[in-house]
């Protein structure tokens, strides 16, 4: 679209920031201000901004997978967090946890915490990441 | 704050039903951006309302050390925004393509589904 | 028992992701008709437990209710899960001659089974809000459907339904809001006995009100249904009879839930609107089909009309009255989807379903004749099939609470209901086909018929199970409406026998007030 | 139907025609051993269980009227059927007409059968399906869908009716089982609804039988073909209200209201059928007006009530299904080898057609009242319980009369002017019929000839017990003869007879005179139903115009005022708004950017709602927005303010993007209804305050929030409650939460790619 190598270099480490960013908040969502849905929202910015600077087509070149295709996915993997716990004998989205490294006596230390509850955050952010890009491009491809 | 904000609501949803009334299309997706607002601040609002205090468990802590404010509501407006975007998105969609195709945003022309003589 | 509640969603919405995976191929389609399958399977499964343990629930993510979210079940919802089966697998196979690749690429069977998982949603969630997210889940997929293809007519009454739709949906969510802000809670079975111990009963008669509108637009009542008729005709016709069996049931399943578990305590003023209501639709919704000259449109408008039925038993609030709602809810979901099946077909083959442009359906596709009178006539309320006992009921419930002219109300739409039935027989069928053309059901691939027929043949096949031996169902419903009148049991299955209400129930309080 | 029927069939309707003719045979010949038992004054009563729950069962009473009802079914059943194979076995529907045919058979038979009532009204309406399906048969031709359709309204109309007096009736018998019924006819006569029950169970006998003013149906249900009108309409179907009537007699007889309304309704329609039958000049025609006369008369004795009366009934109504059903099946083959039933051009077919003369010729005398034939006895004893009665003496006789000389002469046109005489010329060649035709005709008069000669038969085995179970009383003794003596009813008789055959000399004058005399009369019936149906759709059409007017702001218009309406109706009758209002509670502790924010807020939604530039709209939502995320920070909502500004930005940017194709907001179409716009959201607006400030007042049970703020780190793992409470807690609404926004997604995809500018895309372009 606008042809200036600089902008165009420049998206692209905007894009990684925004993407970095988005991991960021999406991971600390559990105890701070953040989460899945916002994180997707910030990931899905900055394609939105790729494709602002290199169009639609590249951008779908950029994420390899159809945009619609990763939200699906997204769902997927959202449900299987749910019913994951049916390995367990518990109800559906009853959360699973592991504590990586905790430290058994100190009821505070969690370790490195690895729970479906994160997964299932995870199928969050694909979901809204990929139906914003799925709004996004096709409206622009459409513009 | 809770009745000014019940006040501030009742303008919110007065603007938004003028807006809906309007034969174009365009003025209904508005009033429907505001009304959402207004039914969020509702459910807010419902859950009382707490100045300055996050309902964030500190480090250390195993549950608030003070009173927080309320977190349910909380979740319920997050879930209503969400899903009040992704209900506007696709109304915003349909309109641009209505009007496309239809050549009008005023709803008093579109007749198609149920043209103007109906009855044998 | 938390899975046997949850599969009917998640059968559901994994199908959807995988049909939407595989949508380039014929394996989508497939995966969607298994899907259906499955779900029936789960919804007969959940049926079963349900007969032999009385309401059963489990709690979500095994959070003690009130403050997780509550799956649960009673038989009103069972039922409706298994007819959300039956009619879903139904259309599944017959939109495999239905819908085109060019739909089925933009991701028709993903669509349709989250239709179906939220519709299951809605029955199976014993929580107020989670039952609006299923109400928004349902919704945007049904809006996803009805455009589907984007034709013109399509996106003028796709307008008219999202418009409509969303303003109902905002006002059931300010109420969900409201409600919280009185009793603090949303488990259903908890603001039974919650809204009784609120201080300011007149609000809350206020807040069932709204509630009464919101769903009142879903169910399609008078003066609200204006979407229903403006729409419903347009997309393709699995779509149709999906919509007209399934989506407007569940907004009167949800009125006859609130209203039966939460919103009794001021059952002579709410029950008394309802009963307007149900006259009011009644009566304006079969005179709409009387002015209808397509056949997609008057079925469109005899399912406003038939709501009223069901919301004539709610209003009346006595025990056959709930008997004859819960028996015309089932009943009226596989009639109705199956006409606008057997409207398809005779679309297919006549060419239209405009009346004034076909007919000779009765010379040329008897078959297709006798699959259409089974359906009508059911729906027209004639004897012995399903619609006449449901008919019989209500109008006797109706006598006997001395409501003489909603009886007469009930009758006399009946009478409209076989004029429009013969209507579309006398046109469509018995007429011959103004442009000489043969519609007969060989114009189509055997696979098409195949695919095309055996739904509707199945679903006739049940409507006449259910007229000739109506002994089980009537069984099942009075068993039904009995949960319904008392939730003690729905109560205890949610929140353990500690919680239940020292308060009268609903019954008993009508009792109290004669 | 005659030109099908023409191409000299040799097959008997195949296998469907063997079937349709042995069915009713093994039913004859099963009911045949009931004979004896009711005859000796033992009701037999079966019961069979169906819908125990709701009282409904398939219980059976076979009493004299049942039993003597259901042989003349399925007697008649069976020659029409065989008669059927000849005359449309070459249909190529004649399949699905013998399936229609078994269907009403079946729905009569449990019609006359059923001891319960519910299970009566199943296939009282059985039969009036199967009877649309029936006389819609030429379906190509649009007077047979008509009278189909009249028919079915009709008398559809008056089982609806029915059933609401059976439920009624049901109730105040306690029990829908008729055996039970009809023992507590004191009780019931007694009740505050009888007067309701009767009108009910008399619009449905009425209709049924279209009795006077519901009679119109019946001569054009004739559009059947012409077994169909020999069975249904003389012999079975349009009996079924007067089997009703009779029925229902010992339970809701015998009073004032009973006997007027059926002995006026009844006489009415006996002289009015009887004149409107000579003036015909269709056979057929002639034909369906005698049988009204005949539905007429017998409405009239069972309201007349008396035992005499009962037994003239009785009498009458067998004699009038034997000759009845066999002049049908006359004209029927007549119309089939001649091509014609036009009185003025079939002249002179005895001699071509010696066997259907001679069934016809007997059934002719019968119904004339000659003796021997049993005719002759139906009406002396008509006579006699006319003469005998202690009021309306002289109506019920004289009706009766003014009937039988018109039946006299309707018997003359019927008969004797096609076969007699010279032989005129037909559209085809006359000859005789095959046997499977002229073997009913035949049989029915041996019948007529034989039951008058032998009265006594026809006394023990149906008249008599069929007596007792009308008048509801078994000691009756019933006594039939061909002649005893001089006496009131012979010589009416003789006046009958000599009245008939003036009459008859006459009649082709008489029927111009008619003719004009009615073309003259204003009140039509037939055109009357037309215009009552066009009004039908015409207020259908006035009505749906006005409330599904197509028009999208007039249906959120009705919406929205029912809102207001239903929260400020409801607002004022439960007196909600009487409490007082902490203000100053509630001001106190507010800063300034409390105030900014509300203002902030407010502005922008009036901004919104009043701005006719789009771009000063967007601004102002945006403002709005903001606005509302500032509020979730001051009220310590982080997650939803940062998910609000997100959404916000998004909207707006969306909203923009889309602008760029879409025109501008045109308001000025709006400006004639802005003040009654603007006073429905106001009021809208100010309800939802109240009811917010109402809901407001109380405070909050907070127990489900301390509940997940002890559990969210201890048990959830979790310092963000919100965050807890969506992902864990309440796991399932994000679900679906995010399931919205993928489909919303996947919609506004298949919106965008699945339609193109202007029109419907025709391919999809493939991306995969």
């Amino acid at each position: 679209m606008i042809n200036s190598i600089i902008l165009v270099a420049a998206t692209r480490l905007l894009t990684a920031l925004l993407l970095l960013f988005s991991i960021f908040m999406l991971l600390r969502g559990h105890n701070l201000p953040g989460g899945g849905f916002i994180g997707g929202l910030i990931g899905a910015t900055g394609y939105v901004l790729y494709a602002i600077a290199q169009g639609a087509e590249a951008t779908r070149r950029a994420l390899r997978y159809e945009p619609q295709n990763i939200a699906m996915v997204g769902l997927g993997i959202a449900l299987a967090a749910g019913v994951f716990a049916a390995f367990f004998g518990d109800a559906f989205f009853t959360g699973q946890w592991w504590f990586a490294g905790a430290d058994p006596s100190d009821p505070d230390d969690k370790g490195l915490p690895i729970s479906s509850v994160l997964v299932f955050d995870i199928g969050v952010y694909l979901v809204v990441f990929g139906s914003i890009l799925t709004l996004v491009l096709a409206l622009e491809e459409e513009v | 704050m809770e009745l000014l904000i019940a006040i501030m609501v009742g303008v919110l949803v007065a603007a938004s039903v003028y807006l809906m009334l309007a034969r174009n299309v365009l003025r209904f997706l508005f009033g429907l951006i505001l009304i959402s607002n207004a039914a969020n601040l509702i459910i807010f609002a419902s859950g009382r309302l707490t100045p300055e205090s996050p309902p964030l468990i500190p480090a250390g802590a195993d549950a608030p050390v003070e009173l927080v404010a309320n977190a349910l509501p909380q979740a319920l407006v997050l879930t209503a925004i969400v899903i009040g975007f992704g209900l506007f998105a696709f109304a915003l969609t349909l309109v641009y393509r209505t009007y496309q195709n239809l050549g009008t945003l005023n709803s008093d022309e579109m007749r198609l589904a149920e043209p103007e003589e109906t009855g044998k | 028992m938390s899975w046997v509640l949850a599969s009917p969603i998640i059968i559901p919405f994994a199908t959807a992701v995988l049909a939407f995976l595989f949508r380039a191929g014929p394996e989508g389609r497939w995966i969607s008709v298994l899907g259906s399958a499955a779900l029936l399977a789960a919804s007969a499964i959940l049926m079963v437990e349900v007969l032999d343990q009385g309401v059963i629930a489990a709690q979500m993510g095994e959070w003690a209710a009130p403050f997780g979210i509550t799956l649960v079940a009673d038989l009103l919802s069972a039922v409706m899960v298994v007819i959300t089966g039956i009619t879903g697998l139904a259309v599944s196979v017959y939109a495999l001659a239905d819908i085109e690749d060019r739909k089925e690429k933009l991701g028709y069977h993903a669509l349709f089974q989250v239709l179906l998982a939220g519709v299951c949603g809605a029955f199976l969630t014993g929580d107020i809000f989670n039952l609006y997210v299923w109400f928004e889940v349902m919704l945007i997929a049904s809006f996803g459907l009805l455009i589907l293809g984007g034709q013109k007519i399509q996106l003028d009454g796709g307008i008219k339904y999202v418009t409509l739709n969303l303003v109902s949906t905002i006002l059931f969510l300010s109420g969900v809001g409201l409600l919280y802000g009185m009793t603090g809670t949303l488990n259903m079975a908890d603001l039974h006995g919650a809204v009784r111990e609120v201080e300011n009963q007149g609000l809350l008669t206020v807040i069932a009100v709204m509630f009464m509108i919101a769903f009142g637009v879903k169910a399609a009542v008078f003066p609200l249904f204006f979407w229903l008729p403006a729409s419903y005709h347009t997309p393709a016709i699995s779509v149709s009879a999906i919509f007209a069996g399934l989506l407007t049931k569940v907004g009167v399943y949800a009125l006859i839930r609130t209203f039966t578990l939460i919103f009794t305590t001021d059952v002579p003023y709410t029950h008394t609107i309802l009963l307007w209501v149900a006259g009011f639709t009644m009566v304006t919704g079969v005179l709409g089909a009387a002015a209808m000259n397509d056949m997609r449109r008057i079925l469109s408008f005899h399912i406003v009309s038939q709501i009223g039925y069901m919301i004539l038993g709610l209003a009346l609030y006595t025990p056959l009255a709930i008997v004859g709602a819960v028996f015309y809810l089932v009943h009226h979901i596989i009639v109705k989807a199956n006409l606008f099946l057997v409207a398809g077909v005779a679309q297919r083959i006549a060419g239209s379903t405009d009346l004034d442009r076909i007919g000779g359906l009765y010379r040329y596709a008897p078959f297709l004749g006798l699959l259409f009178l089974i359906p009508a006539f059911s729906l027209a309320g004639f004897p012995p099939l399903s619609g006449f006992w449901a008919k019989y009921v209500l109008v006797k419930a109706s006598l006997d609470a001395e409501s003489y002219i909603i009886a007469a109300a009930a009758l006399v739409v009946g009478l409209l209901t076989i004029y429009s039935m013969t209507k579309i027989w006398g046109y469509a069928f018995w007429k011959p086909h103004p442009a000489g053309v043969e519609p007969r059901l060989s114009r189509l691939s055997p696979r098409d018929r195949a695919a095309l027929l055996t739904p509707i043949a199945s679903l006739a096949v049940l409507t006449c199970i259910i007229g000739f031996f109506p002994e089980p169902f009537v069984q099942f419903a009075e068993r039904s409406a009995a949960q319904l009148l008392d939730p003690t049991d729905y109560i205890v299955a949610v929140l353990g026998e500690a919680a239940v209400p020292a308060a009268p129930t609903g019954l008993a309080q009508l009792e109290a007030t004669e | 139907m005659a030109k099908t029927g023409a191409e000299v069939p040799r097959v008997y309707g195949g296998p469907a025609g063997w079937i349709s003719v042995a069915i009713p045979a093994a039913i004859f010949a099963f009911m045949l051993q009931f004979v004896a038992p009711v005859a000796a004054g033992q009701p037999v009563l079966l019961g069979l269980d169906w819908v125990p729950s709701m009282d409904i069962r398939l219980s059976v009473l076979i009493d004299g009227l049942s039993l003597t009802f259901a042989l003349l079914i399925s007697g008649i059943g069976m020659l029409v059927t065989l008669y059927s194979t000849k005359y449309l076995g070459t249909h190529p529907e004649y399949p699905r007409f013998v399936l229609f045919l078994m269907l009403f058979m079946v729905g009569m038979l449990g019609l006359v059968l059923a001891d319960n009532l519910i299970a009566l009204f199943v296939f009282w309406e059985i039969t009036t399906i199967s009877s649309y399906l029936l006389i819609g048969f030429s379906s190509d031709e649009a007077k047979s869908r008509r009278s189909a359709l009249q028919a079915l309204l009709v008398t559809g109309t008056g089982g609806l009716a029915l059933l609401a007096g059976m439920i009624l009736l049901g109730n105040v018998a306690g029990s829908f089982e008729l055996s039970v019924i009809l023992q507590q006819g004191d009780a019931i006569r007694a009740h505050p609804l009888y007067v309701p029950i009767v009108i009910l169970f008399l619009a449905g006998a009425f209709t049924k039988s279209a009795q006077f003013p519901f009679h119109f149906w019946l001569p054009n249900a004739m559009a059947a073909p012409t077994p169909v009108s020999a069975y249904l309409h003389s012999a079975t179907m349009v009996k079924g209200g007067v089997y009703l009537m009779a029925r229902m007699n010992p339970a809701l007889g015998e009073t004032d209201l009973w006997f007027w309304a059926l002995v006026i309704a009844g006489g009415f329609t006996t002289v009015f059928a009887s004149i409107l039958a000579v003036r015909q000049t269709d056979i057929k025609q002639v034909l369906a007006y005698t049988t009204l006369m005949a539905l007429g008369a017998l409405t009239l004795f069972i309201g007349a009530g008396t035992a005499d009366a009962i037994k003239g009934m009785m009498t009458f109504l067998v004699v009038h299904s034997l000759y009845k059903a066999a002049l049908f099946l006359m004209i029927g083959i007549v119309d089939h080898e001649t091509g014609t039933r036009d009185v003025d051009t079939l002249r002179g077919l005895g001699r071509k057609m010696p066997l259907t003369f001679l069934g016809g010729a007997i059934a002719a005398l019968s119904m004339a009242g000659i003796p021997p034939l049993v005719g002759f006895i139906g009406k002396e004893f008509l006579y006699k319980a006319g003469l005998g009665l202690d009021t309306a003496s002289l109506w019920v006789t004289g009706c009766i009369f003014a009937a039988s000389a018109l039946m006299f002469v309707a018997a003359g046109i019927s008969v004797l002017r096609p076969f007699t005489g010279k032989l005129a010329p037909t559209p085809q060649a006359p000859h005789e019929g095959p046997w499977a035709m002229w073997i009913g005709p035949l049989l029915l008069g041996a019948f007529s000839l034989g039951f008058g000669l032998f009265p006594d038969t026809i006394e023990a085995w149906l008249v008599a017990p069929g007596t007792w179970a009308v008048y509801g009383d078994y000691g009756y003794s019933v006594d039939l003869y061909l002649f005893r003596e001089v006496n009131a009813a012979f010589l009416l008789s003789l006046a009958t007879f000599a009245t008939g055959a003036v009459l008859y000399a006459v009649h082709r004058p008489m029927r111009d005179r008619l003719g004009r005399l009615f073309e003259a009369n204003p009140i039509k019936f037939d055109p009357g139903w037309d215009r009552v149906l066009d009004g039908l759709k015409a207020l259908a059409a006035w009505q749906t115009n006005i409330l599904q007017s197509g028009v999208l702001q007039r249906y959120i218009f009705t919406i929205f005022l029912t809102l207001a309406v239903g929260i400020g109706a409801t607002l004022w009758a439960r007196d909600v708004l009487n409490f007082s209002v902490d203000w100053t509670g509630d001001l106190d502790g507010l800063l300034f950017k409390h105030w900014a924010v509300l203002i902030f807020i407010t502005s922008g939604a009036i901004l919104t709602a009043l701005t006719s530039s789009r771009m000063t709209a967007i601004a102002a939502l945006g403002v709005v927005g903001i606005g509302v995320a500032l509020i979730f920070i001051m009220f310590s909502a982080p997650d939803v303010a940062i998910t609000q500004l997100l959404v916000e930005t998004l909207v707006v940017v969306l909203v923009a993007v889309a602008m760029l194709k879409l025109p501008h907001l045109g308001l000025a179409k709006d400006r004639g209804r802005r003040p009654v716009h603007a006073a429905l959201a106001g009021t809208v607006g100010v309800l939802v305050t109240l009811v917010m400030v109402a809901v407001l007042q109380g405070d909050i049970d907070r127990r489900i929030t301390d509940y997940f703020e002890v559990a969210s780190w201890p048990e959830a793992y979790g310092r963000n409650i919100v965050n807890v409470i969506l992902v864990d807690f309440r796991a399932i609404d994000t679900f679906g939460e995010i399931a919205v926004v993928v489909i919303a997604a996947l919609a506004a995809y298949a919106l965008l790619r699945g339609t193109r500018y202007g029109a419907p895309a025709d391919k999809e372009e493939d991306r995969t």
